[in-house]
């Protein structure tokens, strides 16, 4: 059975994981916006995502730890974006707005 | 069948990439999102093309069908009145496209293209089972109990601080603004009175929006 | 079907074209499959609510009105084709294909027969919950890319109505995933072969003196793991008349309605309310899109349901056609997707007759709908379906030496499963419905009372 | 599945008006009961609409639609959707009088209508000319009808006006007239209610009426051509002249003889100029119509029944005129008994040649009718 092992060499994987790395980062770096910031974030996660499963399919396709990784992140991922989306939507209520710019006060 | 595989890898990582670089440029923050479940969409297929079967259920599942969709609400319920007319990126912008772009060529490329991986050899004749769903459920239950369980509590604790952080309580909860009256609200925030400080102002004004109604 | 064009055109082509081309004759079928039924089922929905309501129902077009569907379908195609002007092009233009897609490929893993499979996935369950999600996108692009209020307001009402119903639907499958030890859809007929309640436990006596007609072979039972034995088989071991099943499937189904905007549920496009829903802005074929993507889901779901808990293409005299061997494999996979495609259309069937009847839900109680009555039986159905498997396949190894039933016969262990079951399901259907009763109006006083001080 | 909702017995009571006032006690519900309820009596409908058809109004389950152009509901009597112009089956004259009331009363003004005018007087007559209803605009409020004193506008049953033509739906007086016979079948008891009355308005009318002035447009040649076949039975009668005949009887060949030398001489006339051959002969018609009523007046007045006057042209038109008169004399003739009344001997002789034109026919014809109905007064007087 031909895979993908034999038809993608490693590296090209981790390349494209970093590339989206990257992409994710300059997002949360350049946004104003703060769901933007969170959109950043999130490709982040995915890239590191891509780099676990990667490394357990082409190193040890015999152990789930790659993949139990994986799912954690996703977990995590999951329980940051409700916690940050909920913390842009109190953020809203009191300043009316969702711009980082402009959120520059500890006093909430 | 491994031109096929390469084909479709190269055609993946291209949709995954020019996805993720219209998630972070396009203005529109609606389109951004909508561009990230295309993303995400992407690293579903790629899972898929690596067995990762369960994996990239879970995925579309999670974020396709789960996150994005709150993001989705969280713009909507967020809406960003003249926001759309405003610059979507940072004034120094340049700085934040420099630093990933040296992690990227200095960084990442070389590391991964020059260290020797040391790849099993491929198997001879029948190549061995690689593990599924159920590999997965029994290495929860067995040796990432723990961490199952700990990941289990997060979620719980997540979810009632987001209810905890986005509840509004009663006696708290405002009349929904008109549009009129939010643009006005904007609209004083922008021009804040001589006063010295900006973020007082805004304050301020919120303030005395809340009590009026 | 990779193998049948193997054998035809092997050598000619490359083999990843071959398959290529066997996975597009597939999807081919498949959908074709499924908007023929689709035609069918605009009609018998008009049809058969019109009788609901004492009327006839479309009989102009065609016998019996039967090219109504077809009418319809040239009127959609001619219409024009309306965007309005502040509208979001591209994302009206992709929301009824985000919608109708992920719906399509729900199709792909479910077996519409004995052994005709587009897919074997083994988290088949998994995926269709997963791409069931997709949709949600869909409507809501559509909700925000018409830029209108009514548009947006159906939208937020569906997508929320499909997460929260979601869940009580995943937890209602995950008793199948318990029951089946899997997540694969191919094997849920296989093991729902046997007779009404007992399932395929009654084992025949001599291994000589069993007709293949009536007796199949089964290979999970804990007395004798992995070797095969003769079980007698009608084909009506459906996992819907256990109580397990049974509380399984209402939940399901009530759920099913639900994500398929079913009228009970159909707040989405609650066209009293707000015209449309989501829809609003849609005319033509891209209306005409959305249409077919809400029936195909029902499709979808009712065919998921029927797999799951009706025994899929499982019915009388399947198996014993297949033992006969030879050509009448052939025959027993025709009737075996007889036997689904009449399971899918009673469900169908139930639905409209749901929506002849019942009124449409408020918002509140459409949520406590879910979140207070399913989702806690759900949970409860799992636990029975924990316990029916414990009692009916465990050895006392696996109990930990708790409780040891190896000394019984596999019927033994199942009525034992079904009455522990069946005590667990009703005593929590009783005491969840009590505690979620309806206030007498004294309570009601009270309360009021009570806010009001 | 039959579940009944188990309830603390309910007191219905019937008030007045027919009003249900039901005294719902706390139901004891079980959950899920009330849905299973409602499951069973739609699927109740379901089965009864797939076997039978609702017919009765007790009846509560079946098919209700009528496949409207297959079959057709029987519409009430009170039904109403356009209004349409009634005229005598027989005589073929419209109870319409043009007495202007509908016009008037028309809430979005959409009946028009011209009266009739004597054509030689130029004096209106009741009878209408031209009747215009523009259906595309009324509203079937069924006001003309109700207005009209002469029952001549009633309201339609038909309803089928579908058309993408719009003038199409202005419809003029041959398209709204309506036989007597037709509105009787769709509306019997309210064509009884008015029936007596409104012939005998149209009886009243009829007689003001000269000519076929009145006479619905499409009943016209009917009624002209059943004219001409009465006149050919009875044309040869006179010719025959049984002797058998009662006196009266042989005025009434007099009169027909007469008609026949005014015909002669009417021929000799036609040599004079006549400016309108039409006209003229109208007039012939209308003396002899004239002549025919007032004849029938009188007992015996008949026997000097003016002979139409060289006016007349044509011979048909004369013939006519002398058909009508010995018909009139011959039914005066047998009411007439004692024909002990001095017969209307002062109606003058018709002036023969001396009048050519119609306006003296017509002239004679009024004075013969004055004289005979001076003539039946005094043979009631004397009778009396």
């Amino acid at each position: 059975m031909p895979s993908m092992t034999e038809a993608v060499p490693l590296p090209w994987v981790l390349t494209l994981a970093g590339a989206l790395f990257c992409v994710g980062l300059f997002g949360a770096l350049s946004r104003r916006n703060t769901v933007g910031i969170l959109l950043g974030i999130e490709l982040m996660l995915n890239a590191v995502n891509i780099n676990l499963v990667a490394f357990w399919r082409y190193l040890e396709p015999n152990v789930v730890a790659g993949q139990t990784f994986a799912l954690f992140i996703i977990t995590v991922a999951a329980a940051e974006a409700a916690i940050g989306l909920a913390m842009i939507i109190a953020i809203y209520r009191a300043r009316q707005t969702v711009n980082a710019d402009e959120v520059d006060s500890l006093r909430g | 069948m491994n031109t096929l595989i390469t084909i479709l890898f190269v055609v993946f990582a291209a949709f995954i990439l020019a996805s993720a670089i219209m998630t972070v440029t396009v203005k529109n923050i609606v389109h951004a999102a909508l561009w990230l479940i295309s993303s995400f969409f992407g690293v579903g297929a790629l899972y898929l093309l690596m067995e990762a079967e369960f994996l990239g259920v879970a995925q579309v599942l999670i974020y396709v069908g789960a996150v994005s969709i709150l993001i989705l609400f969280a713009i909507m319920l967020t809406r960003d009145l003249e926001g759309s007319q405003n610059r979507q990126l940072t004034p120094r912008w340049w700085i934040a496209l420099i630093v990933p772009a040296a992690l990227f060529g200095l960084l990442i490329v070389p590391t991964v293209m020059t260290y020797a991986w040391q790849l099993p050899p491929p198997p001879a004749g029948q190549s061995p089972a690689i593990s599924g769903a159920q590999q997965i459920g029994t290495a929860f239950m067995r040796e990432y109990l723990l961490p199952f369980e700990v990941a289990a509590i997060l979620l719980l604790v997540a979810m009632i601080g987001a209810i905890v952080i986005a509840f509004e309580e009663r006696e708290r909860r405002r009349r929904v603004l008109t549009l009129a009256e939010q643009v006005r609200l904007r609209r004083q925030q922008r021009q804040p009175a001589p006063l010295p400080e900006p973020a007082a102002t805004a304050i301020q004004a919120s303030e005395a929006t809340g009590g009026e109604s | 079907m990779t193998d049948i064009l193997r054998s035809w055109i092997g050598g000619a082509l490359p083999d990843w074209v071959i398959v290529l081309i066997a996975y597009l004759l597939v999807t081919t079928i498949v959908l074709f499959y499924a908007v023929g039924n689709f035609i069918m089922m605009v009609w018998a929905e008009r049809r058969v609510v019109a009788r609901m309501q004492d009327r006839l129902g479309p009989n102009r077009v065609g016998p019996a009105g039967l090219l109504q569907p077809i009418a319809d379908a040239v009127k959609m195609f001619t219409k024009e084709d309306i965007v309005p002007r502040s509208a979001d092009q591209w994302v009206h233009l992709l929301a009824p294909i985000v919608s109708l897609a992920p719906v399509a490929m729900m199709l792909a893993v479910i077996p519409w027969g004995r052994g005709w499979e587009p897919i074997d996935l083994n988290v088949a369950l998994l995926y269709i919950v997963a791409v069931s999600a997709v949709s949600g996108v869909g409507l809501m692009m559509a909700g925000w890319g018409s830029n209108n209020k009514f548009a947006l307001l159906g939208a937020m009402r569906a997508v929320a109505q499909l997460v929260s119903y979601e869940i009580p639907a995943v937890t209602a499958l995950l008793t199948v995933v318990i029951l089946a030890g899997g997540m694969s859809l191919l094997e849920l007929p296989y093991m729902q072969a046997g007779v009404p309640l007992m399932g395929a436990t009654i084992l025949c006596g001599d291994a000589a003196g069993c007709s293949p007609s009536l007796y199949t072979t089964v290979t999970s039972f804990p007395g004798s793991p992995g070797e095969p034995v003769q079980a007698l088989d009608l084909g009506l071991g459906w996992w819907v008349f256990t109580p397990v099943g049974l509380l399984g499937f209402i939940v399901f189904f009530i759920a099913a309605l639900a994500e398929g905007e079913r009228t009970p549920f159909d707040i989405p496009e609650a066209d009293s309310e707000i015209v449309a829903g989501y829809m609003t802005e849609y005319s033509g074929m891209k209306f005409a899109t959305f249409y077919i993507a809400q029936y195909i889901l029902n499709f979808a779901l009712s065919a998921l349901a029927a797999t799951a808990f009706l025994g899929g293409w499982q019915g009388p005299g399947v198996a014993a056609l297949a033992n006969m061997g030879g050509p009448w494999v052939h025959v027993a996979a025709a009737l075996s997707a007889f036997y689904l495609l009449a399971k899918i259309w009673v469900l169908f069937f139930v639905m409209i007759w749901l929506r002849g009847a019942f009124p449409r839900l408020r918002v509140d109680q459409l949520m406590d709908f879910a979140w207070k009555l399913l989702l806690p039986l759900a949970l409860v159905n799992i636990v029975s379906a924990s316990l029916m498997v414990g009692l009916t396949q465990w050895t006392s190894a696996q109990w930990g030496g708790l409780l040891s039933l190896d000394g019984f016969a596999p019927w033994q262990r199942q009525l034992i499963a079904i009455l522990v079951t069946a005590i667990i399901n009703i005593a929590a259907a009783y005491w969840i419905l009590s505690i979620n009763q309806r206030p007498t109006q004294e309570e009601w006083i009270e309360e009021e009372l009570v806010v009001a001080s | 599945m039959t579940t009944e909702i188990q309830t603390e017995p309910t007191e219905v009571q019937t008030t007045r008006g027919g009003v249900y006032v039901i005294d719902r006690s706390r139901p004891r519900l079980r959950a899920g009961q009330g849905l299973l309820t409602g499951l069973d009596v739609v699927f109740r409908h379901f089965r009864d609409a797939l076997t039978r058809k609702l017919e009765k109004p007790s009846q509560q389950t079946g098919v209700f639609t009528v496949q409207y152009p297959e079959e057709r509901l029987k519409l009430p009597e009170a039904f109403r959707n356009f209004p349409i112009l009634l005229y005598d089956d027989e005589t073929g004259h419209e109870l319409c009088t043009s007495c202007f009331q509908c016009q008037r009363i028309c809430p979005p003004q959409v009946i028009h209508m011209t009266q009739a005018r004597d054509p030689s007087t130029g004096k209106p007559v009741p009878a209408v000319a031209e009747f215009l209803i523009e259906y595309d605009a009324c509203m079937s409020c069924g006001l003309c009808a109700e207005v009209c004193p002469f029952d001549a506008i009633k309201m339609d049953h038909e309803f089928e006006y579908s058309t993408d033509v719009h003038g199409g739906l202005t419809i003029n007086k041959e398209a709204l007239n309506r036989p007597i016979s037709y509105y009787e079948k769709i509306a019997p008891s309210f064509w009884a209610e008015v029936k007596d009355s409104a012939m005998k308005k149209l009886q009243g009318n009829m007689k003001r009426r000269p000519d076929l002035i009145g006479v619905a447009p499409q009943m016209v040649e009917k009624i002209r051509a059943k004219r001409a076949e009465s006149a050919a039975a009875q044309a040869p009668a006179p010719a025959s002249a049984t002797p058998d005949a009662a006196p009266a009887d042989k005025a009434a060949r007099l009169a027909a003889a007469r008609a026949r030398a005014a015909e002669k001489t009417a021929a000799e006339a036609s040599a004079e100029p006549v400016s309108e051959s039409t006209p003229a002969d109208k007039a012939a018609r209308l003396a002899a119509i004239r002549a025919a009523n007032a004849a029938k007046k009188t007992d015996e007045g008949a026997t000097e029944a003016p002979a139409p006057t060289g006016g007349a042209p044509t011979d048909k038109a004369a013939r006519l005129a002398a058909i009508r008169a010995a018909n009139a004399a011959k039914k005066s003739a047998e009411g007439a008994d004692a024909a002990s009344a001095p017969p209307a001997a002062e109606a003058p002789a018709p002036t023969t040649g001396d009048a050519p034109t119609d306006k003296a026919a017509r002239l004679a014809a009024i004075r013969a009718a004055n004289a005979a109905k001076k003539a039946a007064a005094q043979n009631d007087g004397s009778e009396e």
